[in-house]
């Protein structure tokens, strides 16, 4: 199997669906002619002609405005917020709007459009450039909210994202861009929304985590393992609306779960995963409920010595992992 | 008698006996709706009074076969001609499972039928523009014909969302028609309070499209703007912004008094022009219409709503535990 | 004590800090003339007049960056949004620009504005008029987020807030408006914002919850008292950032928690209330951390049926503390 | 000899000089951040090269001791003007502790000082146009007379706080100064793709407001732009748009190859039109500048700019638990 980048990924699912389906097109800021500031959209302005690879006007509002309503009769928008801190002005059309198209209508419309942004930090973005913007909409019914880590999920988290008849929101790491490689199938596959995924089996501390982190969970889990402590490692993959089953099953067990994120942590995602946890299979566990996260900071600052102070990291995950174990 | 201004607009007795018919249903309809909400029947209305001439010129401007919609709250007048029903609108009105816009679920005023693409809507205000813009963008992609009629209120033509739509089917010359129905103020606050400038319509030119303000109490007149706007945009010339002014003649919605901020002699004032009267005077100096035939109309009218409330009265609620469907689709 | 309803209290708050403070100023849709399309500034413009009482032009986005614009000049604005449900187009003045302003200036900035809006249902309001919003804004720090259950409290925080040195939104649930009355003295007093109060000391069960829920928590617990059963009710006042040691305390104390929130639940403020007692006093606990919340749905339907079912209610909270108490 | 343009503005010999010298120290500040981020000692310059003579123009149309400014990213002209130092600048440049805007915990351009009234900024854009207008408000409600300056780019005045801050500017007539810095692009998107209208000023009329275009490569032009627009805010005339037209000499920051969607052809062209050499053009034949001034001015400004970089080099970086700082008020 071909081993790609994550970002590659993200190019060849777009490539993919515009091929297979003539209503998928691409809109966003410079996502024609650049082919996107991280050339997430390389090469298909070329491909596809600038009709179905637009160049917006700098509004997100719009963007997601106009692909809402292009979604509502039919198409398939895919459309890009540069980075993830700029969705802030496009709230307003996808949570008032694309949210509850569907319910609003009471099944007479749809929306199925897909929102894709470039979020994390680590990549000197400083404040703007380096947010985590999931919690905003993981609170927001009607929307799914997808967070991939490995290129292969990328690709048929996509796809089934182009593919589905509801508003997704499909965050991609910037770091993980050029930095996570893997090997995806050149043939078309697609992965269930919603859906978690056990990235690592083991039976001695449970890890749940999503997007770049999962990657820093596996790395401590590898060292962890020889000395002889075995680490599961769920991936959720899907963080808003959660999979349940998966978190239950995960965290009982080994009846010790440690929560990553790299946003800040009060009301983060890991929250809502361990009150599921709380309120599901709480005798069950045998260590309370670790969580690490960001510092409940704005954001990230961009000289190197606070922001690495803020972004987890393989070390720290490795040091909170041996705490739990040795709970 | 007074000079027939339909005729070189190509509309015949015919049509424009028509249009005053649905803008006199409007009115009906909107009339019967506070008496249901002050005799306790319905939760709350919000009102189409005083801008019937302007929907029902639009609408019947456009190709009801064809064209999309995306009307706002007061818009009574368009989704009755592009296909609603009376007895639909009373049933969203009363909240009733087979509300065609929504079950139930929304406020009347959200308009919402996708066989008569009629495009749901919300309550923020102005989120339905890019929407419109998004449609006609859709359609410029799949090479149809049809346009995209969309309005909104003067104090919502501040909204961001106006300006970023309407700059975007500037930018790529989509046939949207944005329609502001003015009718001087946003709930409380009058037109001065909102805007600096002098004509809503002065906006389109920042957005490299042509700006119209014409009467709103003319039925004739929107049509006219309207039918041009259409054209140019089947003719692939772009959007235009068209701006009816007129007055609302109700509080801002049943939940208003609008005599803690302006005066009866400012609403008496303003029902002088109300087109329901003016209109129907103009058809009855041409000849289209007569006391007797004024009076059928009423009375089909009356019996239509009648039919409408006493039907949508008596039909059941959705099931409580029906509000868990259509989260995602199924 | 003067008894007075929930919006006097917001009234003679707004009033009582415009006498006092001339930078005071009110700003929003149909606040002055009109006095509010709930009347919460009812009189404010009679008394203080048409500069500092400001009807605005309907965009949301302007009130709240105009607000932020005034306040960064060192005015106390008192932006208000008309539903919190149409707070949306702010979200990016709110997140990207108040949220941030002390942090990404090194403290050179400040941003002292407050931003009020009803919020809740059980009023008809529909989807659009019924919305919590807070678990959007519950995951930025530099945001504080109140909501107030008495009028006591209405007064007390709202006071704190308009003098506070940093944004706060100030969410008041618009059925308790005219619904709950309370004791309100005369005189200026301010409570501490990031304060839970108990609101009423209980040995057998615990209840975390805030807003309108208070006062069914307290009525339920009134009922369960003659059978025996000894409610403890905790009223989280400050919802961002919460009030941990309060949480803990309050948890631990009885060992069977119970959280309510009429929002949406998965994503809310008390799945972060769960997190903080999974994390902190995990072996205090006798039973699962039980969450009562409003269904997964966009938000709560027009219709009588639907909305009833939607909406907590005091026969809800009841039967869940009863079904807690039993564990 | 050409033509003495500076005099019937008011404007002295001297002061023409200190204008030409704050563009230069610009465009010098500028050239070395590409030459530390391509050497790889700071991660992140975006520019203001070929926006000097708007940037400074404007700054000296200014009361620089009252006037309030919301710069935007590329503002190096307007915010020397106004007081900040090529050190601190430095200092910006490499995120240590010691610079005023944000103690290292912003990027580069993201401008802010409280004592010299450089309002703190963000990078999402435009979000600084409402905050402009609140200033002027709070000014206004005060008594105070003096005018707020913000500026943004061509791409930007599509979003929908431009429009929301403009209208509330307009309705409350505030002294509020909007410059748009037209530089052509917005990233890779050249302004067809962006506006459908001729010039961004034609966005003024729907505000109620003047709006006026001139050559931003020409600092008179500007200057005179400005200061008439300053002198309409303080007598309490409402704000103006005013629209500089020049070209982005530089890619849009260190992160973008230009060379993707425009040609090198293009950018030669524009840089014929480059104020730094037209407008010492100017300068010279006035015989207000001549080679000896020149080389010396320049010297003057190496030094400036190698002491500043020299020090904000060996500047400490803020200590990593200092982030915690500053979230709430103390
Ligand atoms: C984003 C948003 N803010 C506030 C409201 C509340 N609201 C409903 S209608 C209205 C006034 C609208 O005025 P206008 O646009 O002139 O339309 P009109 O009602 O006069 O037809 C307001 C403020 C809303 N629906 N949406
Ligand atoms: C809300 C928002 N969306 C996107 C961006 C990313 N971005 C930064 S600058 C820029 C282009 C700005 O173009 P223009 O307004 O013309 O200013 P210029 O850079 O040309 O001076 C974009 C898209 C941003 N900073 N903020
Ligand atoms: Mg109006
Ligand atoms: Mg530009």
């Amino acid at each position: 199997m071909p081993v790609i980048s994550y970002i590659d990924a993200v190019t060849t699912a777009i490539r993919e669906e515009m091929e297979r389906d003539s209503r998928v097109f691409v809109l966003g800021e410079d996502v024609g002619k650049k082919g996107g500031v991280f050339k997430a959209t390389n090469g298909l302005y070329e491909q596809f002609g600038e009709e179905r690879v637009i160049d917006t006007p700098l509004a997100e509002s719009a963007i997601a405005g106009v692909g809402i309503g292009a979604a509502m009769y039919g198409m398939r928008p895919i459309a890009e917020m540069q980075f993830a801190d700029f969705i802030m002005p496009a709230v307003n059309q996808i949570i008032s709007e694309a949210a509850k198209i569907r319910y609003r209508s009471n099944n007479d419309w749809d929306c199925p459009i897909v929102i894709r942004a470039p979020y994390g930090g680590g990549v000197h973005g400083a404040l703007y450039h380096s947010q985590s913007v999931e919690a905003i909409f993981a609170n927001q019914p009607g929307l799914k909210i997808v967070m991939p880590s490995t290129p292969y999920d990328v690709k048929g988290l996509l796809k089934a994202a182009i593919r589905d008849n509801d508003p997704v929101l499909f965050f991609e790491h910037k770091r993980a861009y050029r930095l996570i490689k893997g090997e995806v199938p050149n043939d078309d596959y697609v992965l269930p929304i919603g859906k978690a995924d056990v990235k690592r089996q083991g039976e001695d501390i449970t890890v749940i985590t999503y997007g770049l982190c999962v990657h820093f969970a596996l790395q401590a889990a590898e060292k962890l393992a020889s000395d002889g402590i075995s680490v599961h490692v769920l991936d959720l993959r899907t963080v808003y609306p959660l999979d349940k089953e998966a978190i239950i099953e995960a965290a009982a067990k080994t009846g010790k779960v440690l929560l990553i994120t790299e946003d800040t942590k009060e009301g983060s995602i890991i929250s809502e995963v361990s009150a599921i946890i709380a309120e599901n299979c709480l005798f069950d566990l045998d260590a309370p409920i670790m969580r690490l996260a960001g510092p409940d900071v704005p954001a990230m600052p961009y000289a190197p010595t606070m922001e690495k102070y803020f972004m987890v990291n393989p070390d720290k995950v490795e040091k909170a992992m041996r705490e739990l174990a040795e709970y | 008698m007074v000079e027939n201004r339909h005729k070189e607009l190509g509309l015949s007795d015919e049509k424009v006996l028509e249009m005053y018919k649905v803008m006199l249903l409007s009115r009906r309809i909107d009339e019967r709706m506070w008496l249901l909400n002050r005799s306790g029947k319905i939760p709350f209305v919000v009102s189409c009074q005083g801008q019937e001439a302007a929907q029902v010129g639009a609408a019947f401007a456009l190709d009801r076969e064809n064209d999309y919609i995306l009307p706002y709250y007061r818009d009574v007048g368009v989704v009755l001609t592009f296909g609603m029903t009376a007895k639909e609108l009373m049933l969203s009105g009363f909240a009733k499972a087979e509300d065609p816009n929504s079950g139930g679920r929304q406020m009347p005023g959200h308009f919402g039928q996708k066989k008569n693409r009629i495009v749901t809507g919300s309550s923020p205000v102005t989120t339905q523009v890019p929407h419109a813009v998004g449609i006609a963008l859709a359609g410029k992609m799949e090479g149809k014909d049809f346009v995209t009629f969309t309005t909104f209120g003067e104090g919502s033509s501040n909204q961001g969302d106006f300006h970023e739509g309407a700059n975007f089917a500037g930018v790529h010359k989509l046939p949207v028609i944005f329609m502001c129905e003015n009718n001087k103020y946003a709930i409380s606050v009058p037109i001065e309070k909102q805007l600096a400038c002098e004509n809503v319509s002065d906006r389109a030119i920042g957005y490299g499209m042509p700006g119209v303000t014409v009467d709103g109490n003319d039925p004739l007149a929107v049509y006219r703007a309207v039918k041009e706007a259409a054209d140019r945009g089947r003719r692939g010339e772009g959007p235009t912004l068209v701006e009816t002014v007129s007055y609302r003649l109700t509080p801002h919605s049943s939940d208003d008094d609008d005599m803690s901020y302006r005066t009866s002699d400012e609403v008496a004032q303003a029902k002088t022009k109300d087109a329901i009267i003016t209109f129907g005077a103009y058809l009855k100096e041409n000849g289209i219409l007569n006391d007797d035939l004024e009076k059928q109309m009423n009375d089909d009218i009356m019996k239509t709503v009648n039919e409408a409330t006493d039907y949508a009265e008596n039909a059941p609620y959705a099931k409580a535990e029906s509000l868990l469907e259509y989260v995602y689709e199924k």
